[in-house]
Order: C-alpha cells, then structure tokens, then sequence
C-alpha cells in the first residue's frame, strides 16, 4: 500500500507547482469507517491527505463539482490545473471525462494510487456498529485489517469490502501522470453473475423487486450528485420544462427517475458504485448500471473509461449491431 | 409569441366521403371545440379546396387565430397547401398542425365509433403541440453560379460540358497531367465495338477550349469549405516543371530524355514505357508535357548529365522550367459534381492466378493497352516482349477469366463489377478478330449481359467459336519452361476437374473504388456504401445526390457502370447542379435544431452524431469563464433530430420537434378518457 | 381479461419511410387494429428512449418505434443510432420487469404499406397477452 | 399518571386492541426501518436506533395532495384531513418528537398550516426511550435526552423481557385505555429500572456540542471561509435536510392528467440549486457555500431568532448518512472557533 509520506511530499511538490490550483483527495474523517473527500489548495495542507481503505469516495466527481463562478470583470478566469489523487475506478471517471469533453487531459494532474480495495461502512457497521471515532484500515495479502480505536479486527476481504471491489477489474489508475506505490495484482474479475442470475426472473418477479425498492426513494437525488459521470448543467430530471419526472415521490416518478438515471448511465457507467454506497435508502442502484454495463459489453463490445480515443457509446454504431427484435 | 395568448381554429375535412363515411367529423369538430385554447372547430367537404382555404383565412383575419390546426389527409399530402394559405392570411406558416385522420382513421378501420375516437384522439394531440409551436423562418442563400467538377474522365468531361453550355462557370479539376480518364485508355467499346478514343477525343478537346470551363489537369482539390451554394474550394495546381503557356508540345524534350522510354507508363499500364518527361499519351488534352518528379534525375539528384538537363536544352520554346512550384488556387462555386471514378481491382491480391510472375497473365486494362492500335505494340497482340519492347510471342491458346476481384468475399468484394463479362467478351472478340487460329476459352461464373444489344453481342461472340466453360479457376501456373500456363478449374456444368492450357491469361479485373477516395470523404464528409464507394442519398429516388446538399456524383465512384450509364448519370448530376444554379437561390430546412448555450455542457455527443457535419463545438464566454458549446450551421442542418435524441441534458432541440412539443402528444394519446 | 382489454399503443414513425409506409397502408385501404396512435418525427434517430418511457407512464400500453431499413436513412445514419438506443432501452425496461412485449421497433419502407399493418397488428396482440401496462403508470389524479 | 408494563409477546396484542387509532409505528421494509400506518401489528418492529426518514413525514408527507381542480374550470375541491380520524404515533425517539414541537411554532406562526395542525391535534404520541444511542447522537446538547418526556403523550422503556409504559398526558390515559388487558400495572422495580436506564443512556451520548453562542456567532460568519471548505466536498444532495426531523421546507406544483389536475406540496431541500433559482435565472445563492451557510444559519441563528429554540434536536442523521463526512458538530466546532 502507498507510504502516506510520499503521497504527502508528492501531494505537496504539485501543489507548489504555479500551474496548479487545488488537489483533490482524502483526509481522515470525523468518525466512522469513510474518510472525508477533500479539496485543498495550500500546500501546507498536504498533511493532512491520507489514502488507505476507508477512502471510498470517487474523487473524480468533485472535478466536475467544481462551481465555476462569474469572472469579475477586467480578471482573468484561473484556468490552472486542477491535481487528483484517483484509484483505479476513479481514473476510469477521468478517461470518460476526456472521452466526453468535460476537460482536457492537460487541464488535469493525476496522481494514481494503486487500490487494494476499500471499505463498505455498511459490513463494516454490521461488525462495530457506528463508531464516534475515526477508524484506519489496511490490507495485508487479501487479508484487510481494521483499527478501531485500539481494537485491531482482521477480516477477509469479502467480510469488509465493497462488492465493487471483489469483483474489481481495474484496481490500478488506467491513466495517471504520477504513480503513487507499486501496482498492485489484480485479485479479483467480474462474472456478472448476479445480473444474468436476476434476468432469470419472470418480469412480474422483477418488477416486484424493484418497486419495493422504487418506492422507498425519496428523491434526494444524492445518487446522481455523487456520480461522476452526473454533470450537466441543469439535469433532465429537475427540467421544469419539459418535466419529464414530477416532483412528486410516488412509485410512478421514482421508478421513471431511476430509469432516466440508468439510461443516462448507459456506456459511461464506469462502476465505481458510489451510487449505491450514498443511498439513505439502501436502494440496490448498482444492480440497474450492472445490467447496462453487461447489456453494452455483449451487444457492442464497449467499456467505458479505458481509452480516451474511444467515441462515446450511444454516439456511435455498427452497421452490424444487433437488431434480434427488431420486426 | 409563445407566451401570447393561444388561439386555436380546428378545421375537419370531410375529404368528399373519404373520411366521412367513416368517421363522424361532426363528432370530432364538436369534441375539439372543448379543448383548452380552441376557439374555433370547424368541418368542411374540402378543405384543400379554394373556398376551404379561404375558411381558414377568414377566421385567421377575423378570430385573430394564432394557431391553426387541419384534420385531414397525411401531412406528406398538403402541409405545403395550408402553411401557404396560412401564411398568406398573414400567421407564420410554422403555426399549422395537422392530424391525419384519412390515411391513419377512415381508410384504414371499418368501425365509425373506433375510427372517430382514434380521430378524435388525434387532433386533441395536434393541440397540444400546436400550443407549443413556434414561429419558424424559412431562409433562403445565394447559389454562386460556378460549379467544381472534380475528375475528368468521362463523367466529369460530360457534366463539366452540360454545365457550361447551359451557360454557368464550371471548374474542372483533374488530378493527372490529361483529361480522359479511363475511356481513353480502352481500345474499342463494347456492344458496338466503336473505338473508343474516336468517340472520346472530340469531347476532351472541347472541355479544354470551352469558354466556360477553366480546366486543372495535374491539379488536385486540397480542401472544400461552406455549404450549399457557398462553396470555397482550395485546388493546388502542381508543378510540371513545363511552362504550358510556353510548350507546343512538339515533344523533342521527351525524345532527349536521358530515361527516355525507361519508366513505366500508367497510361499503358506498364506495358509501354515513358521517360521522365512525357504526353501520357497522344492524344493528351491538354497536349503539355510534364516531368515526373519521382524520376527525373535533375530534380530526385538535383544533376542530370555532365551538361545538364537534355530536355530543358532541347527545348527550344524554353519552356522548361525546373524552379516551378506548386500554386494554390481558391475557387468560389456554388455546387460540386464528384466525379473521381475507379481502380482496377490488383491482381496481385488474388496470388493463386500468377500475376506477378507470368507475363502472359495480364489485366483486362493492360490487355485494351496492348490491343489498342495507339499502344505499345501498335495493335498487334505479342506478350512477354523485354523492357525495350524486343522479343515477345503471338499467343495461340488465350484464356479469359470472369469475376477476378468481384461476387469474391474473399478480397472483400462482394458486387459484381457490371462491365467484366462484356469487355471480356468484346475482347474475346478482338482476339478472334485479329488471330483467327487462336483457340479462345473464357471462364464464368454467369454471364450477365442486361445491357441494350449487350445478349445480342455475347451470342454473337459465341457463334464466332469462342468457348464459355463455367468455372472460376482455383489456380494459375507455369508448366514447364516454355510459357504454357495451366488454369486448374472444376467445369461446374458436367463436374469435370481440368487442367486447361494457355499461353495468354486476360484476368476480368473488377472496379474498386479509388484508393484515395478517402480525401474526398474527408473533404465532403460524404459517406461510403457497404462496397466502399460513394454512397448516394437515396438507393431509388437520389441516386446522384449525396447527404451534403449540393454535392452530386457521377459515374463510377458510386459504383461500377458501363459508359452509357456513366454518361447519363454525369447528365444527371450536370441537371441537379444547374436546377440550384439557375434559380438562383436554394432555401435551407427552417426545422434546424438549435442549441440552449446556457445548458450545453459541450460533451460533444451532437458533434459525434450529425450525419452532416453541422454542428461544432465553438468558445462561449460564460460570466468570464471560457467553455465550449455546440453550434449548429443552419445551412447544413437537415433538421433530423438526432442530435437532440443524444443530447442527454436536451440542450440541443430540433424545432418543430422539441421535446417539449412531442411529450404533449404523447401525454393525449396515451391517457385513456373515453 | 385480455378478450376485452384494448391495449393502447404509442408508435413514432420517421417521415420519409415508415410514415409515408403508414400513409400508403392507408391509400390501398390495408385495415388494421385501432389501438396504434401515430406521432410523426422526422428520423428514428429523433426518438429519445425516454419518450417510450415517458408514453408507458403516461397510460400507454406498448410502444413502437419504426424507421427506414438500415442502410435507406434519409439523414443516412439515424436509423443506425436509433436501433442502438432501442435495443438498450428494451434490455433497461425488461430489467426492472416490463415485458418485452411492449417494448416493439421495426424497420418499414414507404413501400411496405402492408407490413406496417403487420407490424401493428403483431405488436398490438404482443401487448394484448401480457395486459394492461401496470408498473409504473401514472396513476390517475387522486388524493 | 399512570405507569404500565406488558410482555414482549403481548405487544402484538396491545396493537391488536388499538382499533379506533390509525396507527403509525416502525416497519422494516425492504432494509429500511420507516414509520407507516400499520396494517398488521406483526409488521411492527422496534429492534432499531432510529429510523433512516424521520417520523416528520407522518405529519408532514413528502408529497400531498393540497386540492383538485379540473383543467379550464374554476371549481376546485380543497381537502382538508378531518380533525376527527384519531392517529396514534408508537415508538417513535424522544428526539423526534422534540422535533415535532419545534416545527410546530412554525406551522402556526403567522399562517396556520391545516393539514398538519389537524395531524398534530388528532395525534396521540408515545415515544420510545433510547437505550442505545448511537455514535453521532447529541440530543443532550440541544435540551433533550434519550428518555426526555417533552412533547410525549406517554413513554415506551424496553426493560429486556418487559416493555414500560409510563403516560404523561390525558391523552397518553386515553390511549392506555384502548390497550385492552394485556396492560398490567407496573411497579418500583420497573420505574427504577427505567430511571437507571435513562441514566445510563446519557453516560452512552458521546458527542457534544455547547450551543450557547452559536446563535450570536453565525450572522458575523455570513462570509467566512469555513462556508467553502465545508461545501467544497458536499455533493448538493438532499439527504441532510430531507432526513432531518425540523428541515420542513416544501414547493408546490400542480399535475394535471387529461382534464383533471391537483395542486402537491413535496418536500424541498435549500441544498438544490434550483431553491433560489429566479425565473430570470439569478441565483442569491449560487454556490453549495451559501447553500451550506443557509442549513447551519437557519437551523442555530435564523430559527432561533424568530421562534426562540434552536432548530435541530441532535438526532444525529445528518452526520450518519452525509456521504461525504460534511458532519455539523463539526462546522458548529469551527464557527466557535472562528
């Protein structure tokens, strides 16, 4: 795993660096199992940053986060380069970033951390309840190693990480312009199992599946702020005209509005299950951009966030796509 | 205009009793009047009729109506009709809807009750759009009257002299140092075995003397920008190293060569040979000469000879001139005619026939070369003579294959070429014409003469003892040291395995499109079709349109053709091109998309998808800060929609069809009220 | 149930093929079922999913999207981005339990008068056998 | 007052009895435990902290109807709920309903809210004691506590094998009444073990904050930089506001279907963009710092300004599911600080 003084000096050295603006990456939290996304522009604060299995969060989203003020007049806009520490799953928003124009690839420094998988406070709450304060973890082999407060657990990766990361294909940065720590052996591969498993289903069992999850949401909407693939400027969902979704929480517009999100998702999910991980509601999200992931891999051959040449999914086509139900 | 107050005139056409003996229009007027904004619904025997039309006009002066909306026939029928009669009363011709309650209601269900619901049902939707609808205006651009014919073998010679007796300024580029193309290079035609040249040099000689064309040999079109009827066109002219106001052609210098007669000619496809200065051949038009710079030692070595240049002291026009450059020249037209034609397919990809080691294994091109009076052997049929033309033998077994490089998934070709099995067999015929002992075999898949007299002529060709064995050789080679080849093919008739012997194999080599086609893609961003060549905008209906309005093609870089058919689609184009020149103006598709710029985030995605090109990312300054957003061109914008379909924040909408307009109709006609 | 159930069907038909198909049904007075409501845009590729989505909440009970046969889009490529949106589409609905049936796309020329009737027929019994669309309709305004 | 127990098993029982109550308890739905009327006792499960939606939604639906209307007419149809259906609230945290009373000072400020002032009045509450506060609760903080009886109709005490019920009001008597015989008379030994209980539950708060000041503090602050480093990591979602028990923010929007058309009220949330969104397309708050600002402000300085007590009862929520660690005791830290 990563020494966390040289993620600190390497953190500080860009931050000295006059062609940069800000860093993104993590500091410890205030308590529990998640450490704290954070965005920092004084190179003093590199202190602070840490990077170890408790930092779940993708921080490609706080990229396209940023709000872009009014330049005052007769000043010119700061158009330095924004620095993030990324994972591997984070490093796969930053290539369909590019892909989608969201910036260049020069308007970016990213330093890439080779992940050995992070937590899912959920287990991890199952185990220690909610703890006040913050807890530290590691991995040793495909043991990982909790800390809290002075009682130290050991578990198996599949006890206490997130699902995304047992089935991670990509636990190394696939873009990175300064690589932090060795690259680590990818230990674990992706069947999609669970998907092909509920395609079994008849579609009134389905269904049933998913309006009971459906009609728990509330429409917070944290599933599309956090995804970094979530960024347009004035989103579908929220459009007052045309309103495609109504304001109001009823089975109806919940499960048009996970339906628009899934589909906006289709060919640019790139599966860090942020989505899932926020919702208050314990809402199965991930399941819904697993399937399009699958659909888009057997249909079309594509995965996003790996090649920043690629031309994005639904922009493109084959002569030759499939069409089995066409009439 | 939006937020003004709607009001709405329905009218319901009774279409004589083809749609009211169906549907009951009364019922359908009756139940449109209650919808929020109507103010009018009216029903009428004919409304496309002059008194129904007026209807409308008068309630448009007389209601203030803002809206107007006709339930009647396909809106493919006479949405024309009523946008000009509404316009004419004075209301933008963008604020009609129509609902199609004949061919979609009365023509189509027998029950009144169901048909008049549907109906019904319909024109609620019409409605609730046109409550959304917004006025639209139709703009209309200049069309420079210049036209740039690109290619000049037949089909560019053709349109280019169409163009310019019609009166319009046409710009004629070619890429080598003559005009003629491929035609020039054949011997005779077939069916008619009329030569080929004769009927071609008259109309080479004309496009380089008419007054209205301004002809570019040895010039190429570098770049195309603008849209229909605005066209800048950069053309680099390349040097040739040859003064051509100067050069009368006597061709002295290409005598003097030092490589005299020691470079390959294309124009005789390698069988005859050129020096580094050269005519491609006689009858060249323009009749200048050019220096090859990939040869010529003066400029590869920068020295030819201890007393320089033979050519430039031979000359005594002076019209050598070694410090020419290449010169870009920019034209404004108005409209293009594509016209770059073909390759021949390569041999050398289909190694099993033993082309490259078997000079007695030659194209169907190279053999029109070697046939043809005006080439290397003068006409007289003598293969595997050295680089200085000595030697050589008269074949007296000749073999012809059909479909080399065509209906062959193998090489990627899976059309079939259209002009192998005639020229084939014309040549066959030549063969028998000029040897008369020459046993003469051609081997088919099917014969396909679909062609006028084309039956006529393989029968002809047949009764004259040349034998059709069907087959599609699997090998070609040489047998002993003698040039006896072995063509090893099963006859498919009786089954039979051979081993068929010839001292002359002619491979019926298919047409490809040109390997440099992808330039002109690149310029145009025209399309190709599945076989590789330009694809046309309509199979049937717009065969010499392209999807880039003012762009036309002609001949065989759309596809494989025999002369006549070239020639008639060069007129073709020719007539598109002069419609949009003679009157003038061309208006462009008012139903455009436009772009929010506020919610455009400038991901690209209607950029990806445009089939036309029209839309780019520009800068926008939002509150100081720079980002990029979508742009549309409106002149080449055909208003399809597909932009808006990908756009995933809809800040891109195409009016007319904006999200907000169809969400409406779908909320009526999916809510159940009956 | 399904004898009495008329199902209600939203189709979209591009302008210069399967439109023009449906108005040639009509002219050669091709009877079909009822049920089918025809909005006309100009090219599949105009068709956002999201407005199959939007017509089965808004009541309807299966969709249908029709274009030129790949290959014949008058804009050249529509047809070719709306097929892949479509496919998509269906896999999404079908994944949260909407059946198949409902979901139809078919390509019909301007010469296909009677497959387009075909074409309705075939997906109005398609929607007939699984019933009305239950799952997330927008239910009546109601307290 | 009078003080009650009953076995664990008899709880269903107990429910059984309340029939002329529509009664709202903890349900365990899909992995979330939600208040909801409860239509079958054995759905009801109180094995939990809190639950992730507070009980505010009982009072204060996240979507409602507020009246019809027909499309072109004028003739629309107001509904109020009569005051007359009595509901019953059962098991919810002393926290919330602590929130209920502060909200109230707003529903019947200087308009009178019908739709949850009938709620309220008809609503008999019986709160749940906490014996197991979690990690970021600070209920003691802010005047509450795991056992506080403020704005309780009666208390509910899990004593292990037993369940304690002490009434505090007329109408916790009245609802004791309905509970059938399943209710026993309690003791000493229960009303001790409730207090030790309750005691201990306070030892277990771990976290705190000193309110005092904070109130004066915050308008000075209104353009300090702790604003932006909160926001620069918050998400702009709802989840702080939406699952806080006093944030009670809405927006009202008519639906129509064909002719007929209702005029809602949903929940909405000052952390969207679109709260201060003009029409003219200003934004008085156009980044997640003023955003961010306005939750603390409103809550510590705005509320009790006007209603006099401070508008968040340190249930703990927002602290719990913020995705992103932006944890108010926190913030509250560094504006003492500041």
């Amino acid at each position: 795993m990563v020494n966390q003084e040289e993620l600190r000096n390497k953190a500080k050295e860009v931050l000295e660096r006059e062609d940069v603006r800000r860093l993104i990456g993590w500091k410890r939290g205030t308590y529990g199992f998640e450490a704290a996304p954070c965005v920092i522009e004084k190179p003093e604060e590199a202190v602070n940053l840490i990077f170890d299995p408790t930092c779940v969060q993708n921080s490609a989203s706080f990229i396209v986060l940023e709000e872009k003020l009014p330049v005052p007049r007769g000043q010119e806009p700061d158009t330095r380069k924004i620095a993030v520490m990324v994972k591997g799953c984070d490093s796969r928003a930053i290539v369909q970033h590019i892909v989608e124009k969201a910036y260049d690839r020069d308007d970016i420094v990213i330093l890439g951390i080779p992940c050995t998988g992070v937590l899912d406070r959920r287990k991890a709450e199952k185990v220690f309840g909610i703890i006040e304060k913050p807890a530290e973890a590691s991995t040793e082999g495909d043991k990982v190693i909790v800390k809290v407060g002075n009682e130290q657990k050991e578990f198996e990766r599949s006890e206490i990480l997130m699902d995304k990361c047992l089935r991670c294909r990509h636990p190394n940065p696939v873009i990175s312009d300064i690589l932090l720590g060795e690259e680590v052996e990818k230990w674990a591969d992706d069947d999609f199992s669970d998907v092909q498993e509920f395609e079994s289903k008849s579609p009134k069992d389905k269904w049933s599946f998913w309006e009971e999850q459906f009609s728990k949401c509330i429409r917070c909407y944290a599933c599309r702020n956090v995804c970094p693939m979530c960024y347009c400027i004035d989103c579908v969902v929220t459009k007052l005209r045309p309103q495609w979704t109504r304001r109001s929480t009823d089975i109806s517009e919940n499960t048009v509005y996970h339906i628009q999100r899934a589909w906006h998702l289709a060919g640019r999910c790139i599966e860090c299950m942020e989505c899932e991980r926020v919702c208050p509601m314990n809402i199965p999200i991930m399941t819904l951009n697993r399937k399009m992931t699958l659909e888009v891999k057997q249909m079309f051959d594509y995965e996003p966030g790996l090649d920043v040449e690629a031309k994005p999914l639904l922009a493109s086509y084959n002569p030759q796509d499939p069409e089995e139900y066409i009439m | 205009m939006n937020g003004s107050k709607k009001k709405i005139g329905v009218y319901v056409c009774h279409c004589g009793i083809n749609i009211a003996a169906v549907v009951d229009v009364k019922a359908v007027a009756e139940y449109a009047s209650k919808l929020p904004g109507v103010v009018v619904a009216r029903d009428y025997s004919y409304m496309c009729s002059d008194p129904g039309q007026a209807l409308i006009k008068d309630d448009i002066r007389e209601m203030g109506l803002n809206r107007v909306i006709v339930a009647s026939c396909s809106p493919r029928m006479h949405e024309r009709t009523f946008r000009k009669a509404i316009a004419e009363a004075g209301l933008n011709p963008y604020f009609l809807e129509m609902a199609n309650i004949r061919e979609q209601c009365s023509w189509v269900h027998e029950d009144p009750d169901e048909a008049t619901e549907k109906a019904k049902k319909l024109v609620e939707a019409a409605v609730a759009k046109a409550y959304l609808l917004e006025p639209l205006e139709e703009k209309e651009v200049d069309v420079t009257p210049a036209c740039l014919v690109i290619g000049a073998g037949i089909a560019g010679i053709q349109a280019a002299l169409d163009i310019a007796d019609a009166g319009f300024k046409v710009y004629l580029v070619e890429k080598s140092p003559s005009v003629g193309g491929h035609m020039a290079q054949l011997d005779k035609t077939f069916p008619t075995l009329d030569c080929s040249a004769c009927i071609l040099t008259p109309k080479m000689v004309d496009v380089a003397s008419h007054p209205n064309i301004e002809l570019m040999t040895y010039s190429q079109v570098e770049s195309v920008e603008g849209f229909v009827g605005n066209f800048k066109a950069k053309i680099r002219k390349k040097a040739r190293f040859v003064d051509t106001e100067k050069c009368t052609g006597c061709g002295i210098c290409a005598e003097n060569c030092r490589l005299a007669g020691r470079i390959p000619s294309e124009f005789d496809e390698g069988i005859g040979m050129r020096g580094a200065i050269y005519l491609p051949f006689p009858q060249a038009v323009p009749a200048k000469y050019t220096i090859d710079p990939e040869h010529c030692l003066q400029i590869t070595k920068g020295k030819c000879g201890k007393e320089g240049p033979a050519c430039k002291a031979s000359c005594n026009a002076d019209a050598i001139d070694f410090d020419q450059k290449d010169e870009i020249v920019e034209v404004e037209v108005g409209t293009v005619i594509v016209a770059t034609g073909y390759d021949v397919f390569d041999p050398h990809r289909k190694p099993e026939y033993g082309y490259e080691e078997n000079p007695n294994v030659m194209t169907g091109l190279e053999f029109e070369r070697l046939v043809s009076a005006s080439g290397p052997t003068g006409g007289k049929i003598i293969v595997g003579r050295d680089r200085k033309g000595e030697g050589g033998f008269e074949p007296k077994k000749v073999a012809f294959i059909h479909c080399v490089g065509s209906r062959d998934k193998s090489v990627g070709n899976e059309y079939c070429s259209r002009v192998c099995c005639m020229y084939l067999a014309k040549q066959a015929h030549l063969i028998k014409d000029k040897l008369p002992d020459a046993e003469i075999t051609v081997f088919y898949m099917d014969v396909r003469a679909f062609g006028k007299g084309f039956e006529e002529f393989y029968d002809r060709v047949r009764r004259e003892g040349i034998r059709y064995v069907r087959g599609n050789p699997s090998e070609i080679f040489k047998k002993g040291d003698d040039h006896t080849l072995i063509i090893k093919v099963e006859d498919t008739l009786t089954g039979k395995p051979l081993e068929h012997e010839a001292d002359l194999v002619v491979l019926g080599v298919g047409l490809e499109p040109r390997g440099d086609i992808r330039e002109i893609i690149d310029i145009f961003k025209l399309s190709q079709s599945t076989d590789g060549f330009f694809l046309e905008a309509h199979p049937k209906l717009r065969p010499v349109d392209t999807a880039v309005d003012g762009v036309f093609l002609a001949g065989c870089c759309q596809g494989p053709k025999d002369i006549p058919d070239t020639v008639a689609q060069a007129k073709g184009a020719a007539s598109s091109a002069l419609m949009l020149m003679a009157s003038g103006k061309v208006k462009v598709e008012a139903q455009v998309s436009v772009v929010n710029k506020d919610e455009c985030r400038g991901c690209g995605l209607c950029v990806e998808v445009c089939p036309f090109g029209a839309i780019e990312l520009v800068e926008e300054n939002r509150q100081g800060n720079i980002v990029m957003v979508a742009n549309v061109n409106e002149a080449l914008c055909k208003g399809c929609g597909s932009c808006a379909a990908a756009c995933l924040s809809g800040a891109i909408q195409t009016k007319s069809f904006k999200d907000e307009q169809i969400l409406p109709q779908i909320a009526v006609l999916g809510v159940k009220t009956e | 149930m399904s004898e009495e159930f008329e199902p209600r069907v939203v189709a979209f038909l591009c302008n210069w093929c399967s439109y023009a198909g449906a108005d040639l049904a009509g002219t050669s007075r091709i009877h079909y079922l009822p049920n089918v409501r025809i909005i006309r845009v100009m090219c599949s590729g105009r068709v956002n999913p999201l407005f199959l989505v939007n017509a089965l909440q808004q009541g309807a009970d299966g969709v249908l999207i029709s274009g030129c046969h790949p290959g014949d889009c008058h804009y050249l490529e529509g047809n070719y981005y709306a097929r892949r949106r479509f496919v998509l589409m269906r896999k999404l609905l079908e994944h949260i339990g909407v059946e198949p049936e409902r979901v139809n796309m078919s390509w019909v020329s301007a010469s296909e008068g009677a497959k387009f009737a075909e074409v309705v027929e075939k997906t109005v019994e398609g929607v007939k056998a699984v019933g009305p669309m239950n799952q997330f309709r927008r239910r009546q305004i109601n307290w | 007052m009078g003080e009650y127990k009953f076995s664990k098993e008899n709880l269903g029982k107990v429910l059984e009895a309340l029939k002329d109550y529509k009664v709202y308890a903890p349900q365990k739905k899909a992995d979330v435990v939600r208040f909801q009327e409860l239509s079958d006792p054995s759905e009801i499960t109180l094995e939990f902290t809190n639950t992730n939606v507070p009980p505010k939604e009982i009072m204060f639906p996240q979507t409602e109807t507020l009246f019809r209307f027909k499309v072109g007419g004028q003739d629309i149809e107001p509904r109020v709920p009569e005051p007359t259906d009595k509901m019953l609230v059962f098991g919810l945290r002393p926290c919330d309903a602590r929130a209920y009373s502060i909200v109230d000072k707003l529903w019947q400020w200087d308009f009178i809210d019908p739709y949850v002032k009938n709620r309220r009045e008809s609503s008999t509450i019986v709160g749940f004691a906490c014996s197991e506060p979690c990690a970021n609760c600070f209920c003691t903080s802010l005047g509450g506590g795991p056992a506080d009886e403020e704005n309780l109709d009666a208390i509910l005490f899990d004593l292990g094998e037993v369940f304690y019920l002490k009434t505090i009001t007329e109408k916790g008597d009245e609802f004791v009444q309905k509970c059938g015989e399943a209710l026993e008379s309690a003791g000493d030994v229960e009303r001790k073990n409730a207090q030790a209980q309750g005691k201990e539950a306070i030892e277990k708060i771990r976290r705190s904050i000193e309110v005092e000041g904070i109130s004066e503090k915050l308008p000075g602050l209104f353009n300090d930089a702790i604003w932006k480093e909160f926001s620069s990591r918050c998400l702009g979602c709802g989840i702080c506001t939406y699952l806080c028990p006093t944030c009670h923010c809405f927006d009202i929007q008519d639906e129509t279907e064909a002719l007929d058309g209702r005029r809602a009220r949903m929940w909405d949330t000052c952390m969207f963009a679109e709260y201060t969104l003009h029409a003219s397309g200003h934004n008085p708050r156009p980044t997640r710092a003023e955003r961010t600002r306005n939750r603390i402000s409103h809550k510590y300085s705005y509320f009790p300004e006007k209603f006099g007590v401070v508008a968040c009862v340190g249930c703990g929520r927002c602290i719990n599911f913020c995705p992103v660690n932006i944890d108010i005791l926190d913030i509250l830290g560094k504006v003492k600080e500041a």
